[in-house]
């Protein structure tokens, strides 16, 4: 203990720097990102050009889409596991009903699966306070299960993918992949909801102080159901997106998104606890997560190598940003 | 400072003691002397930093500045357990039983030997301990006894006790004293804190005075001290302006006119009973209770938080059943909670707490009109005279100004009825008086306040009338005239308005001491 | 309604792969065309050896008269298929071998799928030049098997090099960012090999138009389409099929009647469809089947070992459904 | 009495439920019997070492998401030691293997300590850590393992004076199982140590102001949550006789188990006995799935349905049982 602290000090480079970063969270991540391309570009010269960049955005929009769900879920201290089964469900079931279908119905019948759970997790969440890990978990084990059962039904019809969605999902325009005329609506959208709108001010009221938000009159389980419903939609989307950029309907398809999902949001500054976060933050971790799949692709190692070193940028990362917004 | 030469050193000796949170300082210059064996009361305004010392004494949070001794020597007091290990034993203002263990199992948690744990909850006046009970249900009086106890049970050096008393019956409260008492006699320090001079007087030695973060004196306790400590506690805010700030506005009671709320028989569970009473518009209505006596619940019932089990609630003459809050705000209710951090999302900005309200109902769930919103915002941002330096995060800002957004929240929404409580604690006294201002101008608008304090002088300078609460009941309502401290003191006990009974459980205890209790 | 007499029971570990779906789909098929099977009883879900071990021990207590596995480790469930016996179950393992003794197997050669696959690419590169090598689930058993084919045939051709190994975890999606990730570097490469996620990457060279080369699969309708469609591509296809379950029924009926094999195991030896000669594209013609899910192995039918018709397999639906 | 319900009155509910799952298994297989009774301990060995490990960290308010790549680990390199060993060696594999799940789980619990990062985050970066670290020990399954380890979970223990109809019911791996987890839990529990996992999951402040370090709780929660993990990896290798680098389905199991069992998820409450009865009654549902030769596809569905029914039922409870006039 000391009597320096009570001092009045020179504000030092270093600390402004930081107090910098600290207020535009957006940067550090972004430096961040620049620092992985840097470390690929000298890895594999050449690598860095503007294919390869369309590429990486097609692969990091729908991861940003799912993350998306997650930031909001996640700004009310809750989490969204079943995002990965409600995209493939509508991934799939877009694929085979379009075969016999009008695309419109086609569509719709695809949306239904994703308004269904993401009620019901709602529900669950928000009236019956089932922890949400819990909720979203059972809830994405049924439609799996539903999803096989359908299956066997459709096997005869086979699978098609709808010109649009391939367009959508692996066409470029102007060497910009076209994803980008979804997702630049939807992100916006996102933002703008979370930063202009009433329900958006409610998703961090709710998740930072729950009884605070009661005493201002929020009804919690109308927000909770609204916002899961609301994630559910946008898996959804998410899966018809990416059925047209992997052109091959699985009953795995979008499974193995979900962790990354969640991942890039908390790389992204979104606290899991609720509360703080923004989507801005958890584009750009959805970017970094997917040039780091890049860079560990091209590595020459092992695969056990590949994935250690995946662990430890992940928790490096995440341990870095933490320590350059926090810490004030 | 008063010195005070002794032969003895000082078991507990803390100087130049600091700690800031953000913008808030809440110990500039805090220093504390306990000598072995004394009963020494630690004194200041609500913020002054008292509870802020205790646990940098003990280790659970770290100061920035200071150096503290204990028996002579620099101890590295890092937590708790060390503190501990030093011989401090505090009983923090909040209970600090493991919420999910059995009572056993947190005693084992800490070390604490069960038998004298058992003598001395027997002795603090609870015979019938189910050791077994797990802490969560058991009510939060007796758990500040137990709290006590396990402290009691290692037969500290120094035991400090933040507001031990304050969440205590009468007759708990009681035990308490004479067992603190018993402790300085068999050679052992404790440092009370309280903001009743009765116990003080009754019970301890010396006292430090604590004023916005730093020892302003070291007085012996002796009849006729209290003038002083309070002169050092408030120290140049000492002028009254008794009921000055009332008188500025022309009190309109609408006489004849339907009242704005009116209780009838309002029941919950045993913590309310038969508790009737109207509010007028252009009414502030004083609340006065001791802790505990249901005055939370009626607050919380008001406001649509609990459900009542009997009874009714009519608002502008038509009876309603609110089962949310947003009911209450809906027929124009708010509630400002006394606890900052149950109102405030405290990771937001002051500008999205204000408008919180604004987004609640379905139909507000679109697009803000940011212009508009600026509009009214600052606007209570204004009226309030909220310091928005640190305005990006609420928890950024001083405590005083953070209370000050709960109100303005409801200033902003334009609410027709605010249900006040206690929301001067940890304020300093110039806001005090200006949300004793803006209470009459709301008043003087036709809007209705019910207004629940802890502290007396305040129905004085803001209520038209006061309605005293005890166990549960309301016991006496009068005009605010009436009103003078010994009056509110005797109803608050339940004690008939008129009697000429000694007031304060002391009483019998140190002669005397009823004079100093009235002043 | 059936009019069969024994009750067969089928444990299998990966779920929601189309493979792994034609196969549960053969042996439903050929149980309910060989007449003889009253009852499947089907353990049909993703978990690994021990849950295996699990399923089919649940199986000896429903009493099933035969189990039909496809095993998740050789060498993993031998405690459990060594009960099964015990208590007087036929075995059969399909797909993989297992390690245990008294088990009878029938079995896509992986080794050979490997090595049948890659020694054709490696001709078609004329025998020299670098090899993107996307092999299927890292850990998995019959990764390893195709890997020692894989590699018997490299070792043939001593001037054909791996550029860049990656495992696809047979998840489509990772093995598209992995293909335009490497397509992005630009790393010339002569050929790919892919350990049957191949549609997707055939689709990835002609998103990116990059310059073709020849790209080795497995009869997956959607390859086998492309492998006739898709203008400049050269590739071949080396059967897998999935209705080497329906052959697992057929062998465990034949051993249920008495009929016992000569040999514990038999391979089923895997073919190669090529669309680099007329002969094979002829091939070729004759056995893609747009209307199959493009996850779906085209061979549908294993001669002399399933019964079944096409709609029987598509339909799939067992006895008593 | 009113207490014990309601401290234990789920697990007693739980148990009930086993019962009578028992019951009805014997109605669908009269001939279910004690071999079958053993074999359902061997599956639910794995299950029950992963939910143990799982439900230390949980009562210590955190969670682990690698308890499925640890197990991996562990399994692959007990596997892999043993491999062409003599059946002594065996005796110095076991120890070895339980000591690095003991030092790993410790890492978890170090990193969460230092870098401030949530559970959640740091447990997800090690599960790719773990999984990369169990592929570079066995890139395939394979190893092996000492005979007389797999003897010790075949079979039944002789109990003397036990008839002999009555030992049959005692099988090897239940015994096993039950040693293994009181020889760890039961001193725990009553422990310093134990109250002091329960109080940080409780409330960390209070905890912290009772004296508990906790730091080195947190940290010791993980090393035994690790340690109850590679129990549960040399399981695998004993019944499999193999390892396996690719995590079975323990982790979503494991998660599942402890919230059925009654552990909260957000730390404090709870034993090990409700997830390890919860356990049973899910492997016992699976039997009994498998004794009805239900449609696999059902399953799924069935066993998401019992998770979700299951909890909202317990959250029904809780928000029926709350005192009159409660907030909601
Ligand atoms: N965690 C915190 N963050 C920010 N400010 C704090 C925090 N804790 C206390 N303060 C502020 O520090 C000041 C001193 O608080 P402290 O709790 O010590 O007061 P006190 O003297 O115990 O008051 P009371 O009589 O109301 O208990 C107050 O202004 C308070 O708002
Ligand atoms: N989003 C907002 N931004 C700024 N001020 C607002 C906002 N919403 C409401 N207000 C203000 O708050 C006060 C009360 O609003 P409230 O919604 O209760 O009005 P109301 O009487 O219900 O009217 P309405 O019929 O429009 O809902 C009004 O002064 C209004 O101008
Ligand atoms: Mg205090
Ligand atoms: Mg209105």
């Amino acid at each position: 203990m000391t009597d320096i602290a009570t001092m009045p000090q020179p504000v030092s480079f270093g600390r402004r720097l930081k107090r910098f970063m600290a207020d535009r969270p957006p940067i550090p991540l972004i430096i961040l990102l620049i620092i992985l391309v840097v470390i690929l570009q000298i890895l594999r010269p050449g690598i860095v050009n503007e294919r390869w960049i369309a590429n990486t955005a097609k692969f990091a929009i729908p991861l940003a889409i799912l993350a998306g769900c997650q930031t909001m879920t996640m700004l009310t201290g809750g989490i969204d596991l079943s995002v990965g089964t409600v995209a493939t469900m509508s991934a799939f079931i877009m694929a085979t009903q379009i075969v016999n279908q009008d695309p419109t119905v086609a569509f719709l019948l695809a949306m239904l699966p994703a308004v269904l759970i993401g009620l019901v997790n709602g529900i669950g969440v928000g009236v019956f306070r089932v922890h949400p890990l819990i909720m979203t978990l059972g809830t994405s084990l049924i439609g799996t299960g539903f999803l096989q059962v359908y299956q066997r039904t459709v096997i005869a019809s086979g699978a098609k993918i709808p010109g649009f969605l391939n367009w959508l999902g692996t066409g470029l325009t102007y060497g910009f992949p076209n994803a980008l005329f979804l997702f630049v609506p939807v992100a916006v959208l996102i933002v703008f909801m979370l930063n202009r709108t009433g329900f958006g001010r409610l998703l961090y009221a709710v998740g930072d102080n729950e009884r605070a938000a009661r005493l201002s009159g929020v009804r919690y389980w109308q927000v909770i159901t609204a916002l899961y419903v609301l994630s559910s939609l946008l898996a959804g989307i998410t899966g018809l997106l990416y059925i047209g950029l992997i052109k091959a309907p699985s009953l795995s398809l979008a499974e193995p998104l979900v962790l990354p999902s969640v991942a890039a949001a908390v790389i992204g500054g979104t606290s899991i606890f609720g509360g703080r976060g923004g989507y801005t933050g958890t584009i750009i971790g959805a970017l970094i997560l997917t040039v780091l799949t890049t860079l560990l692709t091209i590595l020459q190692m092992p695969e056990g190598g590949r994935r250690i070193l995946f662990g430890f940028i992940v928790l490096f990362v995440t341990a870095a940003y933490l320590r350059i917004v926090e810490d004030r | 400072m008063t010195t005070n030469p002794s032969p003895q050193s000082p078991l507990l000796d803390a100087t130049g003691v600091a700690k800031n949170y953000g913008a808030v300082a809440a110990l500039r210059n805090a220093s504390l002397s306990v000598l072995p064996g004394e009963v020494h009361a630690l004194m200041g305004a609500n913020g002054a930093g008292k509870s802020t010392l205790v646990k940098i004494l003990t280790g659970a949070i770290k100061s920035e500045a200071g150096r503290i001794l204990i028996r002579g020597q620099q101890l590295d007091v890092r937590s708790p357990a060390d503190a501990r290990r030093a011989g401090l034993l505090p009983v923090y203002q909040e209970p600090a039983l493991i919420p999910d263990l059995d009572v056993l199992s947190n005693l084992r948690l800490t070390g604490t030997p069960v038998e004298p744990f058992r003598a001395w909850v027997r002795e603090l006046g609870i015979p019938d301990l189910d050791i077994r009970e797990t802490a969560r249900h058991i009510p939060l009086a007796v758990l500040r006894v137990l709290d006590l106890a396990r402290a009691l049970a290692v037969e500290p050096d120094v035991l400090l006790l933040d507001e031990m008393t304050a969440a205590l019956p009468a007759n708990l409260a009681e035990k308490v004293l004479e067992v603190v008492r018993r402790q300085g006699d068999a050679g052992r320090s404790v440092i009370f804190i309280s903001h009743r001079f009765v116990e003080i007087s009754a019970l301890c030695d010396r006292a430090t005075v604590l004023r916005d973060g730093s020892t302003v004196g070291v007085v012996d306790i002796e009849p006729g001290i209290e003038e002083r400590i309070v002169e050092m506690m408030l120290g140049t805010r000492i002028e009254k302006t008794r009921v000055t700030a009332r008188a500025a506005n022309d009190v309109v009671i609408a006489g004849g006119g339907r009242p704005r709320l009116s209780v009838r028989n309002l029941q919950l569970g045993t913590k309310l009973n038969d508790v009737s009473f109207d509010l007028a518009n252009g009414e502030v209505a004083g609340v006065f209770a001791l802790e505990g006596q249901g005055q939370e619940e009626l607050f919380a019932a008001l406001a649509g938080s609990i459900r009542p089990t009997g009874g009714s609630i009519d608002v502008d003459g038509a009876p309603v059943k609110f089962s949310h809050p947003s009911d209450a705000i809906q027929a124009g209710i708010a509630y400002v909670p006394g606890d900052r951090a149950e109102a405030l999302a405290m990771q937001r900005s002051v500008r999205e707490n204000i408008a919180l309200p604004f987004s609640a109902a379905l139909r507000k769930w679109g697009p803000i009109r940011m212009r508009r919103e600026q509009v009214v915002v600052s606007g209570a941002i204004g009226r309030l005279q909220i310091d928005t330096r640190a305005q990006g995060e609420v928890q950024r800002l001083s405590g005083g100004n953070q209370q000050k957004v709960t109100i303005a929240r409801w200033i902003a929404a334009n609410a027709r009825t605010i249900l006040c409580f206690d929301p001067t604690r940890g304020i300093d006294v110039g806001t005090k008086q200006e949300i004793y201002k803006l209470l009459r101008e709301l008043a003087g608008q036709g809007k209705s306040v019910l207004f629940y304090t802890s502290e007396m002088e305040e129905v004085q300078r803001v209520c038209d009338r006061v309605i005293v609460i005890f166990g549960g009941r309301v016991v006496d309502t009068f005009p605010v005239e009436e009103a003078d401290e010994a009056a509110l003191m005797r109803a608050a006990y339940g004690l008939p308005r008129g009697a000429k009974a000694d007031v304060g459980i002391l009483a019998e205890v140190k002669p005397g001491s009823n004079a100093e209790a009235a002043s | 309604t059936a009019a069969g007499k024994y009750t067969i029971g089928i444990s299998n570990t990966v779920q929601g792969n189309g493979w792994r779906e034609e196969m549960i789909c053969a042996m439903k098929a050929q149980a309910l065309a060989s007449g003889e099977v009253a009852k499947l009883n089907i353990a049909h879900r993703n978990t690994d050896a021990a849950g295996q071990l699990e399923d089919i021990r649940n199986l000896i207590s429903a009493k099933v008269d035969a189990i039909v596995v496809n095993p998740a480790d050789p060498a993993g469930i031998k405690a459990g298929l060594e009960e099964a016996t015990k208590a007087g179950i036929v075995v059969v393992a399909v797909d993989q071998a297992v390690t245990e003794p008294s088990a009878y197997i029938i079995s896509n050669n992986q080794e050979e799928y490997a090595y049948l696959g890659a020694k054709w690419l490696f001709q078609q590169m004329g025998g020299k030049g670098d090899v993107f090598y996307m092999r299927g689930a890292a850990g998995a058993s019959a990764d390893s098997d195709r890997d020692k084919g894989f590699k018997r045939a490299l070792a043939e051709f001593p001037d054909v090099k791996v550029a860049q190994e990656v495992f696809t975890g047979w998840q489509q999606d990772q093995a598209k960012q992995q293909i335009l990730s490497f397509l992005a570097t630009g790393t010339p490469i002569n050929g790919i090999w892919t350990s049957g996620i191949d549609n997707v990457i055939v689709d990835a060279l002609v998103e990116q138009q990059a310059p073709m080369v020849p790209v080795v699969g497995a009869d997956n309708a959607g390859f086998v389409g492309q492998l006739s469609s898709v203008k400049g591509l050269v590739g071949a296809a080396v059967t897998n099929p999935g209705s080497i379950g329906g052959a697992g029924i057929t062998l465990a009926l034949q051993i249920l009647d008495g009929k016992k094999p000569a040999q514990q195991t038999v391979l089923v030896q895997p073919q190669l469809w090529e669309n680099a000669t007329e002969e094979g594209k002829a091939k070729l013609k004759s056995v893609v089947d747009p209307s199959l899910s493009p996850e779906w192995p085209v061979s549908i039918s294993i001669p002399d070992w399933t019964t079944y018709t096409k709609e029987q397999i598509v339909a799939c639906k067992g006895p008593g459904e | 009495m009113s207490r014990f319900l309601r401290n234990q009155g789920w697990v007693a509910g739980l148990f009930a439920l086993l019962v009578f799952l028992f019951v009805v298994t014997k109605l669908i297989q009269p001939g279910y019997g004690s071999g079958d009774f053993g074999s359902l301990a061997r599956a639910v060995l794995p299950y029950a070492f992963a939910v143990a490990a799982q439900t230390v960290v949980v009562i210590a308010g955190g969670i682990d998401l690698s308890v499925a790549a640890m197990m991996a680990l562990t399994s692959v390199t007990a596997a892999s030691m043993m491999n062409g060993a003599s059946e002594e060696y065996a005796l110095f594999v076991v120890p070895f293997v339980l000591a690095m799940g003991l030092v790993l789980g410790a890492l978890n619990g170090i990193l969460i300590v230092v870098t401030r990062v949530p559970d959640i985050v740091v447990t997800l970066a090690m599960l790719f850590v773990l999984q990369g670290a169990a592929l570079l020990v066995l890139e395939a399954p394979g190893g092996a393992a000492a005979e007389w380890l797999k003897a010790s979970v075949i079979g039944t223990v002789p109990i003397p004076g036990l008839p002999d109809w009555a030992g049959a019911w005692v099988p090897k791996a239940l015994v096993l199982l039950f040693v293994c987890l009181c020889i760890v839990w039961i001193p725990l529990r009553r422990s310093r140590l134990g109250l002091s996992i329960y109080a940080i999951g409780s409330n960390e402040l209070a905890a912290f102001r009772s004296g508990v370090p906790v730091a080195r709780t947190r940290i010791v929660a993980y090393a035994l949550s690790g340690l109850f993990a590679a129990l549960g990896g040399l399981s695998l290798t004993i019944s499999t006789g193999i390892g396996a680098p690719i995590p079975g389905p323990y982790l979503l199991a494991s998660v599942a188990a402890v919230v059925l069992g009654g552990v909260a998820l957000g730390g404090g409450k709870g034993g090990l006995l409700g997830p390890i009865i919860a356990v049973f009654v899910l492997r016992l549902v699976r039997t009994d799935l498998t004794l009805l030769a239900i449609d696999p596809n059902v399953t799924a569905i069935i066993e998401g349905l019992i998770m979700v029914a299951v909890v909202m039922f317990g959250a029904f409870i809780t928000m029926r049982s709350r005192p009159a006039g409660a907030t909601a």
